[in-house]
């Protein structure tokens, strides 16, 4: 080959390269390593991390733990989708063009709004997507999120808001769910977007309708964050609620927890948003020979045309994780859809209720028992013994326990009490064995701890 | 091949796929559970179909996709590679794909490992101090590395610094990212070689400038050759230097943008890695910073402490996160697999055998296609239609359709903006020659259709399962959902069933 | 889609894919390990490719196969229902797919398990006492099943018993099978009504018959209404009734051989247990046997002893052996599951649903089509072309070509042998309403085609990737193997590259 | 559906089955679990099992651990594959049926032989059919097999032999060889074939030139097993030393060890014997369109038409098998399989030494190191201590030990010593690591054995 290109050594070529900036010796890493060998270190990289079929998990807080049935992988994972890029040849891209026309179709089916794109990168960078567009190419205005939203959804959102410079504000909370009040009180004509999260981020149910009408008086946009879909199978819809714009976190619908991420982040909104949209949208076409078919569409938004003044920077997104997810809703499809959200809520009430019998474990919002907010899958306990130290004796009996709340809400610490305060998740794959297993572990725990 | 139905046409009322969990707890009603204002009055109107459904219609779906495993797939600045199927097993691993993100570290040491490791790579490749893994993908990486960089000058109390500037043939997401980190962008022009002409980037060269963002090579599959002078003028300036690492293929192990003067560089893994695009997505996109910039970077990163692999928060002047959780975690196992298996010699082969193949294709192309900027290639070249626009009235897009007729995936086109009709071509090291010979043959008859029937080429497509789509329309009359009862967009021709098209 | 060339015109010298372990120990010359005479002189020509051209090469050959995902399979007689994903994840856990079998039985309880809690539902499904996984599939369930009669008769000192009775609708591989047992093998005629022919059993049964093999419901769909009577004539003279459980897609739940009066059952796990064909195999055919037959089992056997899984040797009277190992292991976790799948319940549906769908696509065809023997079928039935063939001279291979355009596989055509140009059509339970209809569909408008133009039914298939193949020059003039340099074995017609076929 | 058929229900269809032999109770097996459940506890079932992915594993005997590339289970198990059946209409399965042609192709490159077959069971019911096509459609004569074939190989022949009416006597060792002495002693005009494994089942190379020619002299068959087809990357193939079948276990290329099946019986000949072949063969052709294409032939001498003279009763086969030792053959290519058998040939030999060095552990054969026989992957050692016993201790290390070759073959043991015969295997996938760990704990095990 070099020799028809008049070349006698690759350094003939690579003399393109300065001499200046050639790497004069081999890069300092390791060596090749043959995949045998490879696959064995990686086996036993893989085998320290203790994994959810090892441990029984009540781990939530945005990423979920969700029984994906086998038919989802084998095909998402075919190698047609896996191993093609963005469709751009329609013509030969129709099997991952009409898969995203169809997510794009259930993403409106589940959330009750008119459109949806593409996919983005996650939860977080989707509601700092919402935040952007309703900003707008000004890049000033007020941006209002709730403090109940996920703590690393909100930092997402402030490192954007720094750099491009718009101003964010916190709701306060007012027995675990948004104040009202306080979102009122901040409401002005400089609010661009109002961002509350349902269920929040202690699991549970935000007022939305009221948000949605304290915001659009304001004329500003109001955005539902949602971290796990599986609650729109029993919950209003926020097309319901009129809300302008749906942001979600879609790892739960089908796709592997993996460590947190590859994530899928779901965008839907009114049509009226339609060409404010980030990303990509595909959109439905007929071909030369009267067909139907699917294309990539009003690109004119995007940076691949609009440059510096599209609607966002995306370009590529998270598309198999989309597929995944149109597969797993495909697979649940409309009575599953429900079953699952009821599954949840079931074994997660199931959960609370045993969990608040064990002695000096209670709520941690809600005064007494009737004034416990309604909860999805996910609720908050106060225990009599720090989190770290409860978690590490359930680790012993196969258990990974709840998220410290503590840490990020510092404010719901009675400190000097050595109580913390923790987040519980039951989804369907807590089966009551498991639940009861929890309980148990707890209550030894905890009995334990006090007699010391 | 007929028209694959939509899903939510296929089933019926009832009939459905997967089970539940079967009801060990007590099944109490719902009502009981949650205000009645807050529940779903419908259900969400999802398809109603069995797994043998859903199970041929994916599989009719995917077999009317293209993808880098049935064909070739040259699409410039894409970098279509072959994706190892080692990577693909060791992202299953269930030690890996099925950990949560909030585990206490100690129960995720081989996680935090891989990534500590990874970064370490990553670092050394490029010449940089230090990477995070956090960005999903390369234009992601490229507003962390602008918001860096903005923090940077604002901590040296130069936040006046508002400008970006932007080489004419740039990517798109490079000016986006710009704007979403509220710079101003400026176009530098390229000279007649296709590099950064100097003196207009010196004339742009003021306090004001933030960054001259680049790619090099660049996306002309042009290695530019001031680069040590361009980091001098850009750095005497005060500004910083942003290397856009879409095209890194052609330079592992040869060159190192750190040891060019950059500042920042951004990976692509789904590029250069070998990480599959996954239709779109997901991808990676870390960056790696010099030292000066190694405080701003987002935390946290994965550190090694007495021995201990532990997630270490960002310092005081971090921009902070820029997504929740880790990064493309999968992704970047399938990086770290293919960093390991290739090793430091492996990588630079790849980048040899890139741009040999690149040059070689380009070679024996230039006689019938134009090639703006004649000179050796790195891994990609762009050529131009616009003879055959100007003598037959044949368009880029036109050739790019009719190769499709030959099982080959199309080039990029109208990429970069400052080639007309361009055509640009990745072949990627890891086709054979005999795959580039192919290509070549087909493209030289297309050249000659192009003269001797044009009006032959306006009609591709001819052998894909849809026939040339209709853009105009799509965006006319947006259509972006299904819904029941829709009309359908243009009245249907009727096509037999059961006879070849 | 043009032809695929074969792996070993692909690649080039040197080229390879795979990668060895690391050399770690010493690498002496073989010749100081190994006598020089025992050593191979050259290299095997195996083909040398890459990663990327194997992939792409079996990813054509794949898109270039028909299959169970892809469309309806109405295959009779074979059961080509849909194969549930679950089955395949578990057949793939490492703790199933990586034991070795001659691990000490206590370190592998696990699979001794589910072999000893598979038999259990199998025996209790056919109604028999005890159960062997070991034949690899149905033919092999069967030699094991006659090798069980014949030690049966042996030790009753009526080793003079051999003849095999065999109904003339029989699979081939009955007679096959009984006379590898050494076994002479007599034809009993079918009725009427598509039942074994009473008078004819009667008049063959005699002292030296060893057995009669039955399928029921048999090869024409059809429940022999008479199986309690045949088995009391049968065991009247001594001999023993083997059930040829093919069919038994069509009784789970709802009838038992065992309560039929049979002695030995076969199962085939890969139709009715929904383990996947795999293109031709592997399958599994365990036997279950009635309790005067469970001395002469092969063994080992797997049993639970004082609460520990253990593999017990077979006693003096087993036949020993049928094959090393345990059985096709992989394939039995798939039948495991899917029968824990369905429960006792979802069984009884299956059946249910598959004769329900035989009859109403029977139903809808019968007008067009020659029903021979016109009742209520079971899981399947048989239509004839024969009027076809006397009228318009298409036979049943020219129909099941022209299904093959409809992206639907062929029927079975030309057996059972008893019914002229037979189309054998077994829908399984698995099959949506809609897909049945479209069949239907399909049909009739082929039978439409067969009386206005029976010529474009003996061109036909059409759409398929190659056309009609010749059967008679493959079996002329056999080439069974690649070789370099081979002459095409006619010569080829150009087809132009890149148009539609 | 019912209505069209004139049916009120369903049992309206089923009337078709007589009253008395209709079910009249629901099954007694487990009620049906939904997949959750199901998953979970099947894969409680597998985690019972030590897989060799946990161990470290020195166990062959038939049966070996391979390192498979990714690609090949990608590639084999793509559902195209999978889910389709015995190619009858070979115009929508020319996949299916141009990958068997190509695994035909291979399997005579490897062995050097004229033509292969689709495949078999199994290497054992490959050699009874081997056995089967030498005595011919009278079931009579009779054929020699050495007892250095691997014992549950006979043991399967002698169950069809007993069946069908033929002979078979076993050709006596000679230190862990076939004996040619004992085979001429047997050889007569009634012998219809000599069966040999090389290696044997001892791991010894056996001097099958001088077999084959003894067994020809007598006009028989001479039949060649090999249970790892890696042999054939260092060893003369069989064709080189004339042999006129052989039959192999094809599982070790590229197939899962799976608890020794499914496995892939190999059978391949001289091209005499095309008619007279059991199973499938795939033939090339030309279609209508005079293209290349690829059909079952020869299948005049299948059961489906020849009935009860067919060579064979096999339907059903392992074609997926194939398709996996295809892709695997061709990922290894000409290069890698001959590494591939270098591999093993070193590391056993290396394995072999270092064992050896052991005080107490000695070769089986061979009365001084000089006379070991030559072995490709596996040999024979003598221990001072009973099997089992040492086995139990290994696997307290991590490891599974070596086939006990005691209750095989008794003859071995030299009585009342109170020393065991084992056979060990070292392939490709055992690093210098994993054998220095055998080396140390074994005779940790054996000093700690004889102090007490
Ligand atoms: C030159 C260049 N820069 C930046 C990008 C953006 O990278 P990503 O698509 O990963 O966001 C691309 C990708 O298409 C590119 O080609
Ligand atoms: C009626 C009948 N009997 C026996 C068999 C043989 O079973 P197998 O192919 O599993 O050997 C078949 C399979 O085709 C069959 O249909």
């Amino acid at each position: 080959m070099l020799r028809t290109l008049g070349a006698e050594t690759i350094e003939d070529l690579l003399s393109a390269i300065p001499a200046a900036v050639r790497l004069q010796r081999p890069l300092h890493m390791p060596e090749a390593t043959p995949e045998p060998n490879l696959r064995r270190q990686l086996q036993a990289m893989a085998n320290r991390n203790l994994h959810l079929d090892q441990a029984i998990s009540f781990l939530g807080a945005g990423s979920y733990d969700r029984y994906v049935p086998s038919v989802v992988a084998h095909l998402a994972k075919r190698s047609e989708f896996l191993t093609s890029y963005t469709p751009y040849q329609p013509e030969v891209s129709q099997g991952m063009l009409q898969s995203t026309y169809e997510f794009q179709t259930m993403i409106c089916q589940i959330t009750g709004m008119d459109i949806a794109n593409a996919s983005l990168y996650d939860g977080s960078t989707a509601m700092v997507e919402a935040a952007l567009l309703a900003i707008g190419p000004t890049g000033r205005g007020e941006v209002l999120v709730s403090r109940a939203v996920d703590p690393q959804y909100r930092q997402t959102l402030m490192t954007y808001a720094r750099a491009r410079g718009f101003t964010v504000r916190e709701i306060a909370l007012a027995d675990g769910v948004t104040s009202a009040q306080d979102l009122e009180a901040h409401l002005t004509n400089a609010t661009k977007a109002v961002i509350v999260q349902h269920p929040n981020f202690f699991g549970n149910l935000e007022d939305m309708a009221t948000f949605a009408d304290l915001t659009h008086h304001q004329k500003a946009l109001f955005v539902a964050v949602i971290t796990d879909p599986a609650s729109l199978g029993v919950l209003a819809p926020p097309g319901a609620y009129d809300a302008d714009i749906v942001v979600a976190e879609g790892q739960s619908l089908g796709n592997p927890i993996g460590f947190g991420a590859p994530a899928l982040g779901i965008f839907a909104s009114k049509s009226e948003l339609m060409r404010r949209l980030p990303g990509r949208l595909v959109g439905e076409t007929v071909d030369d020979r009267g067909q139907r078919g699917y294309v990539l569409t009003l690109q004119a938004r995007e940076q691949q045309i609009r440059r510096e003044r599209a609607t966002s920077n995306i370009c590529t997104n998270q598309a198999l994780l989309a597929v995944f997810a149109t597969v797993y809703l495909a697979a649940l499809g409309k009575q599953g859809f429900r079953e699952l959200g009821e599954q949840c809520v079931r074994r997660a009430h199931y959960a609370f209720d045993e969990l608040t019998k064990i002695p000096g474990v209670q709520p941690v919002f809600g005064a007494q028992a009737a004034a416990v907010p309604p909860f999805f899958h996910e609720f908050a306990l106060r225990l009599p013994m720090p989190i770290a130290k409860v978690n590490k004796a359930l680790l012993k009996e196969g258990i990974i326990g709840g998220y410290d709340l503590t840490s990020t809400y510092p404010e719901l610490d009675a400190t000097g009490t050595g109580s913390s305060c923790a987040l519980f998740c039951v989804t369907e794959t807590r089966t009551r064995d498991d639940i009861d297993h929890l309980v148990a572990a707890l209550r030894t725990t905890l009995s334990k701890g006090n007699k010391r | 091949m007929s028209t694959e139905p939509l899903i939510f046409t296929l089933g019926a009322p009832g009939r459905r796929a997967a089970t539940m969990p079967s009801w060990d707890i007590p099944e109490r009603p719902l009502s009981d559970l949650l205000p009645a204002e807050a529940l779903r009055q419908d259900l969400a109107p999802l398809p109603e179909v069995s797994e043998i459904e859903i199970v041929r219609h994916y599989t009719h779906l995917a077999q009317r996709n293209f993808s880098v495993d049935s064909g070739f797939y040259p699409l410039g600045s894409c970098t279509m590679k072959y994706n190892p199927k080692l990577n693909e097993d060791m992202a299953s691993l269930p030690g890996f794909a099925r950990i949560h993100p909030l585990q206490d570290p100690a129960t995720v040491p081989g996680a935090i490992q891989l990534m500590y490791e990874l970064e370490e790579m990553l670092a050394e490749i490029s010449g940089m101090e230090r990477v995070t893994l956090q960005p999903a993908a390369g234009a992601h990486g490229e507003i962390t590395g602008l918001m860096i960089i903005k923090a940077y000058h604002a901590h040296r109390g130069e936040g006046h610094r508002n400008i970006v500037l932007i080489p004419d043939g740039a990517h798109g997401t490079n000016p986006a990212s710009a704007t979403l980190a509220d710079f101003e962008i400026r176009e530098v022009r390229s000279d007649g070689r296709g590099g950064v002409d100097l003196d207009h980037l010196r004339e742009m060269l003021d306090d004001r400038v933030a960054a001259l963002m680049m790619t090099n090579p660049n996306t002309l599959g042009v290695f530019d050759e001031h680069i040590v002078e361009i980091a001098r003028m850009v750095h005497e300036r005060g500004g910083q230097l942003y290397y856009d690492g879409a095209n890194a293929n052609a330079i592992l192990g040869l060159a190192r943008p750190g040891d060019m003067g950059f500042d920042v560089v951004h990976f692509n893994l789904h590029k250069t890695c070998s990480t599959p695009h996954g239709g779109g997505g997901p991808g990676a996109g870390p960056i790696g910073v010099a030292s000066h910039l190694v405080p701003f970077l987002p935390g946290p990163l994965p550190a090694l402490e007495q021995g201990e692999y532990v997630m270490r928060d960002a310092g005081p002047h971090s921009i902070g996160r820029v997504r929740a959780n880790h990064g493309n975690f999968l992704v970047l196992v399938r990086a770290y697999t293919y960093l390991r298996f290739n090793g430091p010699d492996g990588l630079r082969q790849v980048s040899e055998n890139a741009i040999l193949n690149a040059n070689y294709v380009m070679h024996a192309l230039k006689d019938l296609y134009y090639l703006p900027f004649d000179r050796t290639c790195m891994h990609e070249f762009v050529l131009s239609a616009s003879r055959f626009k100007a003598d037959y009235g044949v368009t880029a897009t036109d050739i790019a359709k009719r190769i499709l007729d030959f099982g080959i995936h199309a080039p990029t086109n109208y990429f970069p903006l400052i080639v007309q009709e361009a055509i640009m071509i990745e072949p990627t090291e890891t086709e054979t020659r005999e795959q580039l010979d192919t290509f070549i043959a087909v493209m030289r008859q297309i050249a000659e259709e192009a003269r001797t029937d044009p009006a032959y080429l306006k009609g591709a497509p001819y052998t894909t399962p849809v026939g040339r789509l209709d853009l105009t329309l799509a965006a006319r009359k947006p259509r972006l959902r299904w819904e029941p009862n829709q009309e359908p967009l243009m009245p249907a021709k009727p096509v037999p069933v059961g006879h070849s098209h």
